[in-house]
């Protein structure tokens, strides 16, 4: 529907104002049609000479309205009402463009989350939109004509973590043939699924796939690995990020160092190795991770070290072949140039121990399910036998809780995604190898990828038993015969409607995954926000899962929220093109957002001086005046505010164009009689 | 218990009510608060089982009588004397539900005279007609 | 029977935090009163007190101030800077007899649509219950206000 | 010493005496200072919210608005029983978070010309007070004989943990305190994993067969991890455990004999008193045996090794290494 104004009159500025129904979205509560009848009408005096409203503006026969217009009526500032900026202030200002009207001289406000989702009444937000357009239309009077600005992009791109995520993520760029950085905090590559025997559902080993990756990784000229390293500092912007990292002391010597073992077969100081083996394994004070890890070269462990806790020992060194062993090693600060960031940096599991009524920690046979990849892994603690933690008794019966500390809102209210095919896979190894009765205590079974249920169906013909609910407790109390020595499992059979006590040799506990303890600092080194969940927030859920509301920075695998290998990949080699497409732009454009000093009007008072975190502002003091460095200001407009000789403007968001919103958002513009807009500056 | 807790949530939701009133879950509840605390929806299942109960209670809809009574006996002692009254309730619960049993339950009842741990007349507070002013205006409050 | 009092009520919200709660708020329908418009900033650093007196002398009742949490500005810190000049403006509101509710600083990261729809509830509320903002010169939507912001517009400070 | 608001509630004017006497013995070695709540009423244990909601926690209001007035230079109350500590702290805290409810309690109040500002007092049971406020330091200063040798299984019962409305306890399912306490005695605390398990509560009167088998896993269980002594914490616990542990043992025709004692019964001991300041001699289950076992201090000694060390094996030497505990990783 079209409403033309009654009477053309000689504005200079001519502004179309355009409606949308987004389908059901908006027009299902506010009276869209309405709006622009109002909008035409009661608007004309302040420029509006048409208004519509159609189904979908973000379509392309919508686009194409608004092009029409600013062709055949001479428009020369557009409004678009429909949902927010952030989805569509591109494609309404490429829309402008395309017609040739400069893209930010329109403006596009909020009816659908800021008005007809979150409002039910009617009458009520038909009102609100009305003052929305009228917010609209006087603050699109003092838009500038502007032109985006061009920044270039630092080739190079750091990837922050180095589990199978952030290997694909530094593999496809590097293939692409530009330099990336993997910065990984542990000794080794591989993250959490080095960790692992077997990948469900195809049940392929682990290593065997995930090795020749890290090997490339190890290998590739464009790769610079920076293992025992991390992130401290991020300054900058999207192309041209100045990157902090602290590389910690190895006490070894790389360009001595051949991996060949020594060390760590002399070191006499024997730990529990809380990381790679998740507390179920020993290793020395001078260790790698695990055999297969990349980069060869050890560490030494300086909490642990002999030599460092008592000043004697030094066997490593003794014993090392090559000289390699450096003790006087310090840490070292690396400064790195990157025009992209990916942050990859994983999960953590539950807290087994939280979970007090499941006994971990108090009963020995109680394990979590990382220990158990452990456990069942041919390199592990017991070469892949599954045995209990005596270290020799294999278990007759085994019972799998799922859903450990996930939808349950006393822990973590998401469903951690992984537990369900993950506990499938564990039953079918411990039937495989010990031929024991596997129960898997479930709330549902979730398997919604491709080839998971068949792989569910297949362990239910194994024999497996399941029992649906949610487990009681679990304890060492024998009240029946048969429950003497054993952990007992105490749960109701949802199904059969009954309470039972199920006595099992093995609880493993199918433990959720969590961010990771310092998410939230991590994600305020890298500028970005996390979830009240932790995970870190995308910039879309459904069509942009790998960017970040921050330009420059994208995230890959369990870091955005749990999910299984396959999808992780997907999200490293996303991740990679997004950057890639970027890299080979070779600039980028950025809203020119940006804050200037008029020099006639500042007084030289210096109450700006102080204000900008990116030192963007500087001082003259042979004029007496302040200038500010275009490429080095963000935007924030927090010294516009600031000056009280109103000589800082900043641009897009003016003084002028906030103060006639507001006016607009009061319906000044409307009631009564007639009034000239005012003559944008 | 003729339900176990989760049958009765069901049966909630499916609407039965009568079902849900006569049935003796609630009655079998100790007020352990494990459901509470182990609720994965932070539902106050102990709370809800002493709705149902005083809901029973109100519409007389339960079929088994012991607890019921047992209840009712206590806060009657309650609202006579301000204090509970272990010697009367036990020897009137007794005498009520488990005539036959009363002869085994005497060793417990003398030992607990003999040790001194039963009074055989009820202590009364200062104040009752204070509490018992309290508790009727409570009362009107819960049916209005 | 005259009709219930409902308050106008602008809200400044940040790009990068309080603004993406209002959408997350909306995607997730989470339901709260009309009464509140909003307006984006880039930064709540951008809040010059001025736009706040201007709301409440063209007609607002209130005027809530939103951003993103403290230590997580996408500037840095420049919500520190929104917070200083809220607290001296509260104090110069008092001393023009607004009472302290009318205007209120709520920190909402992107992931708090239902935090920042229950503050907005809770403020609309509250202001509700205030009844109209009584100012003397106060415009209410007469035009000498427009001409005259249009006036303090063209550069003059407040 | 420090004056705490004391609601004794009704089991410790009779049946719990022992819990009382107990407790006053070793008030002045804690420096703890009683004020006990004017006529006070019972609070209705697990049986009058079942009848009338309103009025039963108008009947805990009661107590509350009286306190609040005698709240002087002390806004704690403490309750040395379970279910009178949750049904005072319950209502104290519903009332905080439900307008209407904290509407209506002070409505049937006003009957009485009383009045409970919600959230004016501190409610706490009186192991709390012990372990945060005296300490557990304070408590070892006083030890003079230790209860080396006597293995204790700490009974918490259901209703001091749970539901824990104001997050007072560590963990609501395996709670710590009293095993620190009773550690701090110089006993042998075994980690009973029935702890935080019901009792049996009001089941003795209504329907006997579960509450025998609901006392027997508790007592079975000590027994199993060879406890001398169940130390508990609430009188409906100790009444339970003690009193129908003979009946229970006549009905499944087995021959338990683990005596029940307050924990305050044990301090009084570990601090020199005389058992019978301590109301000794009021259980059912004699306690005498257990008690000659820490008189004979040499009798213990000469115990094997063997039979004093848990049933459970914890660790083999060249097995798995186990989870660390939090307190583990206090102590290293």
């Amino acid at each position: 529907m079209t409403v033309e104004s009654m009477s053309q009159t000689n504005h200079q500025e001519r502004i179309g104002v355009y409606v949308c129904h987004c389908g059901t979205n908006i027009a299902g509560v506010v009276d869209v049609e309405e709006v622009a009848r109002w909008a035409a009408e009661k608007l004309q005096r302040r420029g509006v000479i048409i208004a519509r409203d159609y189904k979908f503006m973000c379509s392309s026969l919508g686009q194409e309205l608004i092009e029409n217009d600013i062709k055949e009526l001479g428009l020369t500032r557009v409004v678009v009402a429909a949902c927010s900026p952030h989805l569509h202030e591109q494609t309404f200002r490429t829309a402008c463009a395309r017609a040739g009207l400069n893209p930010y001289l329109c403006e596009l406000v909020s009816i659908r989350e800021q008005v007809s989702w979150v409002h039910t009444d009617t009458a009520a937000a038909t009102e609100k939109s009305k003052a929305v357009v009228a917010g609209g239309v006087e603050r699109v009077l003092y838009h500038e004509a502007l032109e985006p600005l061009h920044v270039p992009i630092h080739p190079a791109t750091m990837v922050v973590g180095g589990g199978i995520a952030g290997i694909q993520a530094a593999l496809e760029i590097a293939d692409a043939g530009f330099p990336v950085y993997l910065v990984e905090r542990e000794p080794s590559i591989g993250g959490h699924m080095a960790q692992f025997d077997k990948t469900f559902p195809t049940l392929d080993c682990a290593a065997c796939i995930l090795t020749p990756r890290m090997v490339s990784v190890g290998t590739h000229p464009n790769i610079t690995m920076l293992t025992w390293s991390e992130v401290t500092d991020v300054t900058g912007y999207v192309g041209n990020f100045t990157v902090t990292v602290k590389k910690k002391p190895r006490y070894i010597n790389t360009d001595l160092c051949t991996g060949c073992g020594i060390c760590w077969e002399k070191c006499p100081k024997k730990v529990i190795d809380e990381v790679f083996e998740a507390g179920l394994g020993y290793r020395k004070a001078v260790y790698t991770p695990f055999p297969q890890a990349v980069p060869k070269y050890p560490v030494i462990d300086h909490e642990n070290c002999t030599y460092f806790q008592k000043g004697t020992c030094k066997a490593c060194e003794k014993f090392c072949p090559t000289g390699a062993i450096a003790f006087e090693q310090e840490e070292e600060y690396l400064t790195l140039q990157v025009g992209n960031i990916i942050l990859a940096t994983g999960f953590d599991i539950l807290d087994a121990r939280r979970v007090a009524q499941y006994g971990y920690g108090r009963y020995a046979n109680v394990f979590t399910s990382l220990e158990f990849e452990r456990l069942s892994n041919a390199a592990g603690p017991t070469s892949g036998n599954i045995v209990l933690r005596d270290g020799m008794t294999v278990p007759k019966t085994v019972g799998i809780i799922h859903c450990v500390g996930s939808r349950d809102r006393n822990y973590n209210n998401y469903c951690s995604a992984i537990c369900c095919m993950q506990s499938l896979k564990f039953a079918h190894l411990i039937h495989e190898r010990t031929g024991a009765t596997v129960y898997n205590f479930y709330i549902d079974i979730r398997t919604p990828a491709k080839a998971y249920d068949e792989f569910y169906q297949r362990v239910l013909g194994e024999g497996t038993i399941f029992c649906r609910g949610r487990v009681a407790e679990v304890s060492d109390v024998a009240l029946n015969p048969g429950e003497e020595g054993k952990l007992v499992i105490q749960t109701e059979d949802t199904l059969a409607g009954r309470q039972r006590r199920i006595p099992v040799d093995m609880v493993i506990l199918s433990v959720g995954l969590e961010p990771r303890q310092d998410a939230k600092e991590v994600a305020k080194l890298f500028g970005i926000s996390c979830s009240a969940d932790g995970w870190i927030i995308e910039k879309h859920p459904k069509l942009d899962p790998v960017v970040t509301m921050t330009e420059g920075i994208l995230v890959a695998g369990c870091a955005q929220g749990p999910k299984d290998i396959p999808a992780t990949v997907a999200q490293g080699a996303a991740a990679a093109v997004r950057v890639l497409a970027r890299i080979q732009q070779g600039q980028i454009s950025l809203e020119p957002v940006r804050a200037s000093v008029n020099e006639e009007l500042c007084s030289g008072c210096r109450i700006c001086n102080g204000l900008c975190p990116f030192n963007a502002i500087m001082f003259h003091e042979d004029r007496m005046v302040t200038e500010i460095n275009p490429a080095l200001c963000q935007g924030c407009g927090t010294c516009v505010a600031a000056c009280p000789t109103g000589a800082i403007t900043g641009t897009v968001f003016s003084n002028e164009q906030v103060l006639a919103q507001i006016d607009g958002l009061l319906m000044h513009n409307v009631e009564p009689g007639p009034l000239e807009p005012a003559a944008p500056a | 218990m003729d339900h176990t807790p989760r049958q009765i949530f069901a049966m909630i939701r499916a609407d039965m009510r009568d079902a849900v009133l006569k049935s003796n879950t609630p009655w079998h509840c100790v007020s352990c608060y494990y459901c509470t605390v182990r609720c994965p929806q932070e539902v106050h299942i102990t709370d809800v089982m002493y709705t149902l109960k005083s809901m029973a209670i109100r519409e007389k809809r339960y079929d088994e009588t012991i607890a019921p009574d047992f209840s009712q006996s206590f806060i009657g002692y309650i609202e006579s004397y301000g204090r509970s009254f272990e010697f009367g309730l036990a020897t009137r619960h007794h005498l009520r539900h488990r005539l036959l049993q009363t002869p085994a339950a005497v060793p417990l009842g003398f030992g607990m005279l003999t040790k001194g741990r039963m009074d055989l007349t009820p202590q009364r507070i200062e104040h009752i007609e204070q509490l018992q002013a309290i508790l009727s205006r409570a009362l009107e409050l819960e049916v209005s | 029977m005259t009709e219930p009092f409902e308050p106008v009520i602008i809200g400044f919200t940040c790009n990068w935090c309080s603004y993406r709660a209002a959408d997350m708020a909306g995607t997730a329908r989470i339901k709260y009163p009309p009464n509140v418009r909003l307006i984006r900033l880039m930064c709540s650093g951008r809040l010059d007190p001025m736009f706040v007196l201007k709301a409440l002398s063209s007609g607002a009742d209130g005027v809530l101030i939103t951003g993103c949490h403290p230590g997580e500005c996408h500037y840095l810190v420049q919500n520190y800077k929104a917070l200083r000049r809220y607290l001296l403006l509260r104090r110069v509101l008092g001393e023009m007899g607004i009472e302290p509710q009318r205007i209120r600083l709520v920190w909402a990261s992107a992931a708090e649509g239902v935090r920042l729809a229950e503050e907005i509830t809770r403020m609309v509320e509250e202001v509700r219950a205030l009844g109209p903002l009584n100012w003397p010169g106060r415009t209410n939507g007469h035009l000498e206000a427009l001409e005259q912001a249009a006036q303090q517009a063209e550069g003059e400070p407040v | 010493m420090a004056k705490y608001i004391f609601y004794p509630g009704c089991s410790l004017t009779r049946n719990a005496r022992a819990y009382l006497d107990s407790l006053v013995a070793i008030n002045d070695r804690l420096g703890i200072q009683l004020d006990e709540i004017d006529d006070w009423n019972c609070c209705g244990a697990t049986e009058y919210m079942a009848i009338h909601t309103i009025g039963a926690w108008a009947l805990i209001g009661r107590n509350l608005a009286i306190a609040e007035q005698q709240a002087n230079g002390s806004r704690t109350v403490m309750a040395p029983c379970s279910a009178c500590y949750l049904n005072l702290a319950k209502t104290d805290s519903y009332m905080q978070k439900d307008a209407k409810l904290n509407e209506q309690v002070n409505a049937a109040l006003a009957a009485g010309n009383l009045h409970y500002s919600a959230g004016s007092l501190e409610i706490r049971h009186l192991l709390d007070v012990i372990v945060n406020d005296v300490g557990l330091d304070a408590v070892k200063a006083e030890v003079v004989r230790p209860l080396s040798g006597l293995r204790i299984a700490p009974y918490y019962g259901c209703m001091i943990a749970r539901p824990d409305p104001e997050h007072r306890w560590d963990d609501v399912e395996h709670p710590m305190a009293l095993d620190r306490l009773l550690e701090a005695l110089g006993a042998q605390v075994i980690d009973f994993p029935m702890k935080t398990h019901c009792c049996g509560g009001h089941m003795t009167q209504i329907n006997t067969p579960v509450a025998y088998d609901l006392i027997r896993r508790l007592v079975h269980t000590a027994s199993e991890y060879r406890a001398d002594v169940i130390a508990v914490l609430c009188p409906m616990c100790q009444l339970n455990l003690d009193a129908y542990q003979p009946d229970m043992n006549r009905f499944f025709n087995t021959n338990y004999q683990i005596p029940i004692l307050y924990f305050t019964q044990l301090m009084g001991l570990a601090f020199g008193l005389e058992p019978e300041q301590l109301g000794f001699g009021t259980e059912f289950v004699d306690a005498r045996p257990a008690l000659r076992r820490i008189d004979i201090e040499v009798a213990v000694a000469e115990t094997p090794a063997g039979d004093a060390a848990p049933k459970r094996v914890k660790k083999v030497k060249e097995g798995l290494p186990m989870p660390r505990m939090p307190e583990d990783e206090e102590t290293s």
